[in-house]
């Protein structure tokens, strides 16, 4: 046989996310930024806020991404910011993903009076403007830490995650080996963590990929509205005092550019990741 | 109307190479007959019938002519077959199921495909008509949408849809498969009853159920692993095979009236090859209860008796 | 063993759930002690939900199922266990019923881990070989392989071997080899034969006619959720008495002889009447009475061993 | 047919109720008490205030128990008074909104469904071929992924300050008054057009790709097999495969209100556009209770009834919903 057929289900994926260029280039933006993030602060010893040289200096040698109206360090905000964007991604696009597990998983496999309910839950929640939400409750907040800010966001992003991971539990929940575990003794919980979770990894990843990008978008619109974390720095609040502070007008173009490219890149690097993984998971989309 | 198929060869793109489903079949199909394709699962019978019609990828043309009516069908050829499509040559499909439009009402959806065809909808709508009646389907059908006939109304819509153009030959793909018993005995004597009413001329049917064969098909061919095996009128494939496969298929079919403690009826050890990479020769023949040496070469497929062909060594000696 | 007493189930259909669908009703079956019995249906008669009532995958809407005499539909925790030891299934769709990321005889591991906690390794790997072989295969040519690198056959005898672990005395077969080819069909059936030799009752559920009579002694036909007529195997197959029975081993193609009697009636519409006889409206018979519109028609003795459920017994 | 929207009906009120008295709740709790932010800004002597703060508590009828607040806080409701706005103070919150409503509409209304309609088409049109599947749709998924503030911002950048093409603050010049003349709608449409221009194309490259993967999954259905094997041309195949992708993409259009409404909302903010948005943010800097509950109130409606419009909409496109109804 040209290949040990032991191993064809596992290597098939490996063998196609290798080779789809989607998944690379996505994952290569990723990793880039991470990087970035990681060694950022590393490469400038200047503080995001100190006034560290000449106000509104265009990018040079020095301060690569010029300085801002008050002559701080762009680039030095631009690197702490992105471990903001980072981690708000991760904790609100983690937390809105185990939400929306939970909910997809009790709902789906559980069905009846307590699918109903937790329905009703979901589209109302969809329905509600939740941005609209948020804003009113981080102004209630007096102080708002990034963590407070990403859980806020995991609380009401949940709904996508959930109605994707319901339909797949329900799909895979009629299949017959579903039915043998059930036979078998298995307590309704084993059976969704080991039976149905492992067949929609890829749903899993996907949802949460999705969750990551979305909650950066949230978090960076706050952000810009003045309602972000008011202790520590992030790309949003960098464009609102950018803009705040005449940055259009004097056309110091580095002091807001950076930031909005960063978040453009980053989530359409995941969202890019995402078409990638949905082709390899689904030979349908994959171009014949 | 005539079909021939000259080592028609065609196999399937995969990532670990080709599968070779289907190799050098050669057959034909005399004006005005009802041919029955069975074999099981693998066998390469809907490759077949889809090389006939759509072949596209992942299926890929290796060799082969197919010539119906005296005119060569460039199979091949995509869009090339497009002017036979419909006219000519056409199926119901094994989906027929959800084979229609969901969204649009059935009258509409007909009438668009025609003047697509650039047929004159109008003109074709009382023979349209007519055709329902002959399947017992009420004429509103058109003004339906296909979510709400039951599977057995949808699937003789389809037969009419496929049939409109009065084509020569109609590829009938597992069309009662899907059905109640009753049904399905219905719209198999329908299908024979287009043969009656000429509406085409000859028809390939396409089944996993051999019994439904015996009661429609003049006559019957049987494939295993992608060759041709055995072809002949029904009742000699049926009552008296020669090919081992056909002969060990037939016995291991219950009939009503078999009972278990009275004759115990023997399978087919072991399972069909993989077509990823076959075994040399007949690919029966690590199965086959009468293999020998001589196996190792393909067989051809002959015609030991009259309208008889069967590919197998030891048949083909025994008959010298 | 196992008994079915005026069993119903309901179900609410429609997108809005505005339609009840009354998939099973009423239904008295037994299946005693090392016994075969098929429940012959077409698609939508409800056999497969008899067939996940018994094996407590579905709720029962009314009536009860009792198993040794011990009401199934109550059983929870270490009971329902208990029950699972005597009790198993075996589903269509063999590859369906393996979880796909993980090899095939992962179902064993979880018989084990759930039944057998305690059982050291040899004893175990000597009862896992023993029910390989009672199924007829060879332990190193099936062991450590996905699913997907085994015949539809050897999966299905695979699931049969796993309900042997257990000490088994009921199997629900639902419809076990409408998806496996002509040839490896057999072995699989001749299999149950076998086991029923060694004792296991079987509820056979099928929607093919040859197959029902070729394991079965007794039999029970399945319309809309009705059983239509029930008894010795031959006795149903020899002198069918049921318009529906009639109709159907008329319209079965078989081997030995073509079709001939009446073309069947196409324009069947859904009765949608709860009350009378559920083959009302497709019934040929001419002189059908208001019997037969108002009153479901019960199960009654026909000849010996052979019951029926209408009117007019046939008598056309 | 009438049990479907009477169900969905329910989950609308179910809803509304439950934004309402979010909306209630939620000012109540915000630090700070708005009256002496009111009366801080009036600068009075220290007793003139003490009396004017019971006056305005009791006018405000803050000092009443809170379930009767509450309650009289609906009937208030249903009578159109949404009290009055102290930031904008003695203006009635209802008129502000009522001001700030028609260029909110003017913006949402054709951003929102053009970039639907455009996104659709191109997004069927880049799922053609693969050479434009690569190129094409990698800038989709750029502008789905783009902030909106920033777009905005760029836009202001580009076209405002560099092009001066447009000007990229408030909804008219503030040299002229509201009147009907031509001169005054041409400055209402420059200062329009750059936070439409925003708002549509980040909306467009989200309808694009999903456009895109939902045509492939119908190019890929067995009815389209059906009419190729029937020799028909491929542009019927793709007009029938459209017409199917386009349904989830409308319900998928109810779903996005509530993000396409954050959108305008810091849209408006950087073109300082004098919407519901702009307002929302300015009630919350100046912590004036009535006016942000009017304004979330305000929103919820507007997603509300538009989703609800949307539902009543796919009910009619889809004849799969309606007849399945229907059917047994």
């Amino acid at each position: 046989m040209a290949q040990n057929p032991d191993e064809k289900k596992r290597n098939e994926f490996l063998y196609f996310a290798m080779r789809n260029n989607k998944l690379k280039i996505g994952a290569a933006i990723i990793l880039f930024f991470l990087v970035l993030a990681a060694i950022g602060p590393l490469l400038t010893d200047n503080e995001p806020t100190a006034f560290a040289g000449p106000m509104s200096d265009p990018p040079s040698a020095e301060f690569w991404f010029g300085t801002t109206f008050f002559g701080q360090d762009v680039f030095a905000q631009f690197v702490v910011g992105l471990r903001a964007t980072f981690l708000v991604g991760a904790i609100g696009g983690g937390l809105a993903t185990v939400i929306g597990m939970l909910v997809g998983f009790i709902a789906g496999y559980r069905g009846g009076i307590i699918d109903e309910a937790l329905n009703v839950l979901t589209n109302i929640v969809l329905v509600i403007p939740t941005f609209a939400l948020l804003l009113i409750i981080a102004a209630y907040l007096e102080v708002r830490g990034l963590f407070m800010e990403s859980v806020l966001i995991g609380l009401t992003a949940w709904p996508w995650a959930a109605r994707a991971i319901r339909a797949q539990t329900l799909s895979l929940r009629s299949r017959e080996f579903v039915d043998l575990a059930r036979m078998s003794a298995m307590k309704p919980l084993r059976i969704i963590f080991t039976e149905i979770a492992p067949n929609m990894m890829s749903y899993l990843v996907m949802a949460f990929i999705l969750q990551f990008g979305g909650a950066i978008l949230i978090a960076a619109t706050l952000d810009f509205i003045g309602l972000g974390p008011t202790t520590g720095f992030s790309l949003g609040i960098m464009m609102q005092y950018a803009v705040l502070w005449g940055a259009l007008p004097l056309g110091t173009w580095w002091w807001f550019v950076p930031p909005g490219a960063a978040i453009a890149a980053i989530v359409g690097a995941l969202y890019f990741m995402n078409v990638g993984l949905d082709e390899v998971f689904n030979p349908k989309l994959r171009e014949t | 109307m005539s079909l021939r198929v000259e080592d028609l060869t065609v196999y399937y793109q995969t990532l670990r190479g080709d599968v070779r489903a289907l190799e050098n079949a050669t057959f034909s199909l005399a004006d005005g007959e009802i041919m029955g394709m069975a074999g099981e699962s693998g066998c390469g019978k809907t490759t077949l019938s889809n090389s006939l019609i759509l072949l596209t990828p992942p299926m890929r043309y290796i060799k082969g002519r197919v010539v119906l009516d005296g005119q060569e069908l460039p199979v091949s050829d995509i869009d090339g077959m497009n002017r036979y499509r419909f006219k000519e040559i056409s199926v119901v499909p094994q989906y027929a199921m959800n084979a229609m439009n969901p969204t649009r009402k059935i009258g509409k959806m007909a009438e668009e495909l025609l003047r697509s065809r650039g047929i004159d909808a109008h003109r074709v709508l009382p023979e349209l008509k007519r055709r329902l009646d002959l399947v017992e389907l009420d004429q509103d059908v058109l003004k339906m949408y296909p979510i709400e006939l039951s599977g057995g109304m949808k699937q003789r819509m389809v037969m009419v849809l496929s049939t409109l153009m009065n084509p020569s030959l109609l590829l009938a793909d597992e069309i009662t498969s899907a059905l109640d018993v009753s049904t399905q005995k219905a719209v198999a004597e329908m299908l024979v009853g287009f043969r009656d009413h000429k509406i085409v001329k000859s028809i390939i049917v396409i089944t996993h159920d051999i019994s439904i064969l015996y009661q429609i098909a003049d006559s019957i061919l049987i494939m295993y692993a992608g060759q041709l095996a055995e072809k002949g009128p029904t009742e000699t494939v049926i009552h008296s095979p020669r090919h081992p496969y056909t002969k060990l298929l037939i016995t291991s079919l219950p009939k009503v009236g078999a009972k278990h403690d009275v004759t115990q009826l023997e399978g087919i050890p072991g399972k069909p090859p993989l077509l990823l990479d076959p075994p040399e020769g007949c690919r029966f023949r690590e199965r086959c209860p009468v293999a020998f040496e001589k196996c190792v070469e393909v067989p051809p497929f002959l015609e030991l008796d009259p309208d008889h062909f069967v590919a197998c060594w030891k048949e083909i000696e025994s008959n010298a | 063993m196992l008994k079915f007493d005026h069993v119903s189930k309901t179900y609410r259909v429609g997108t809005f759930g505005g339609k009840l669908l009354h998939a099973v009703n009423d239904v008295c079956l037994e299946v005693n002690d090392g016994e075969v019995v098929s429940l012959i249906g077409e698609s939508g008669s409800g056999k497969s939900t008899i067939g996940k009532m018994i094996l407590r995958l579905i709720s029962i809407t009314a009536g009860s199922i009792t198993f040794n005499e011990r009401d199934v539909s109550t059983l929870k925790g270490r009971d329902l266990k208990e029950y699972y030891r005597e009790v198993q299934g075996v589903f269509q769709d063999p590859f369906s019923s393996y979880n796909p990321i993980s090899k095939a005889d992962r179902v064993f591991n979880i018989i084990r881990s759930n039944f057998y906690p305690g059982m050291d390794d040899r004893d175990w790997n000597e009862r896992l070989h023993r029910s390989l072989e009672a199924v007829g295969m060879n332990p190193r040519h099936v062991m450590d392989k996905y699913p997907h690198q085994l015949s539809g056959g050897q999966l299905q005898r695979f699931l049969i071997a796993r309900a042997l672990l257990l000490d088994i005395q009921f199997l629900v077969a639902d419809e076990i080899i409408s998806m496996l080819d002509a040839s490896t069909r057999i072995d699989v059936l001749n299999l149950l034969a076998d086991l029923k030799e060694r004792g296991l009752a079987i509820l056979f559920i099928t929607h093919d006619l040859s197959l029902g009579y070729y394991i079965s002694e007794n039999a029970a036909i399945l319309y809309r959720g009705c059983i239509v007529e029930m008894g010795q195997t031959e006795k149903i197959y020899d002198n069918p008495i049921h318009p529906y029975t009639r109709m159907l081993m008329e319209a079965v193609p078989r081997l030995d002889r073509k079709w001939e009697g009446a073309k069947a009636d196409l324009k069947a519409k859904q009765p949608n009447l709860s009350a009378g006889c559920v083959y009302y409206e497709r019934c040929p018979m001419v002189d059908k009475t208001d019997d037969c519109r108002m009153m479901r028609p019960v199960l009654h003795e026909a000849e010996k061993e052979h019951f029926v459920a209408c009117w007019r017994n046939g008598s056309s | 047919m009438r049990r479907y929207f009477s169900r969905k009906l329910l989950i609308y009120l179910i809803t509304f109720f439950l934004a309402v008295t979010i909306d209630w709740l939620i000012p109540r709790l915000m630090p700070g008490d708005p009256i002496q932010n009111m009366l801080s800004r009036a600068a009075l002597n220290a007793n003139a205030a003490e009396t004017m703060h019971t006056y305005y508590t009791h006018a405000f009828q803050l000092d009443l128990p809170v379930w009767q607040q509450y309650l009289s806080f609906w009937n208030a409701l249903f009578h159109g008074d949404l009290g009055i706005s102290t930031y904008l103070f003695p203006t009635p919150v209802a008129k502000v909104i009522k001001d700030a409503v028609p260029y909110d509409i003017f913006l949402l209304l054709p951003s929102i469904l053009l970039s639907w309609w455009a996104g659709n088409k191109f997004g069927a049109f880049a799922a053609r071929t693969k050479r434009l599947d690569n190129t094409v749709l990698p800038i989709a998924y750029l502008l789905t992924a783009t902030p909106y503030m920033w777009l905005g911002i760029l836009l202001a950048w580009v076209f405002g300050i560099i092009l001066g093409w447009f000007p990229i603050a408030g909804a008219y010049s503030f040299t002229m008054g509201t009147q009907l003349t031509w001169v005054f709608v041409g400055s209402v449409l420059k200062h329009w057009f750059l936070p439409f221009a925003s708002l549509f194309l980040v909306g467009f490259g989200g309808w694009a790709i999903g456009m895109r993967n939902m045509i492939i999954y119908e190019l890929e259905a067995d009815y389209s097999h059906y009419l190729e094997a029937l020799g028909a041309p491929r542009r019927l195949i793709r007009r029938y495969a459209f017409r199917n992708a386009i349904l989830p993409q409308l319900s998928g259009l109810a779903l996005q209100l509530g993000v396409i409404v954050a959108g305008a909302l810091v849209t408006e903010v950087v073109f300082s556009y004098p919407g519901i948005g702009y307002l929302i943010l300015s009630a919350i800097q100046n912590q004036d209770y009535f006016l942000v509950q009017g304004c979330f109130l305000f929103i919820i409606i507007g997603v509300l009834l538009a989703n609800f419009l949307i539902d009543i909409a796919y009910v009619i496109v889809d004849p799969r919903t309606r007849k399945g109804m229907v059917g047994e």
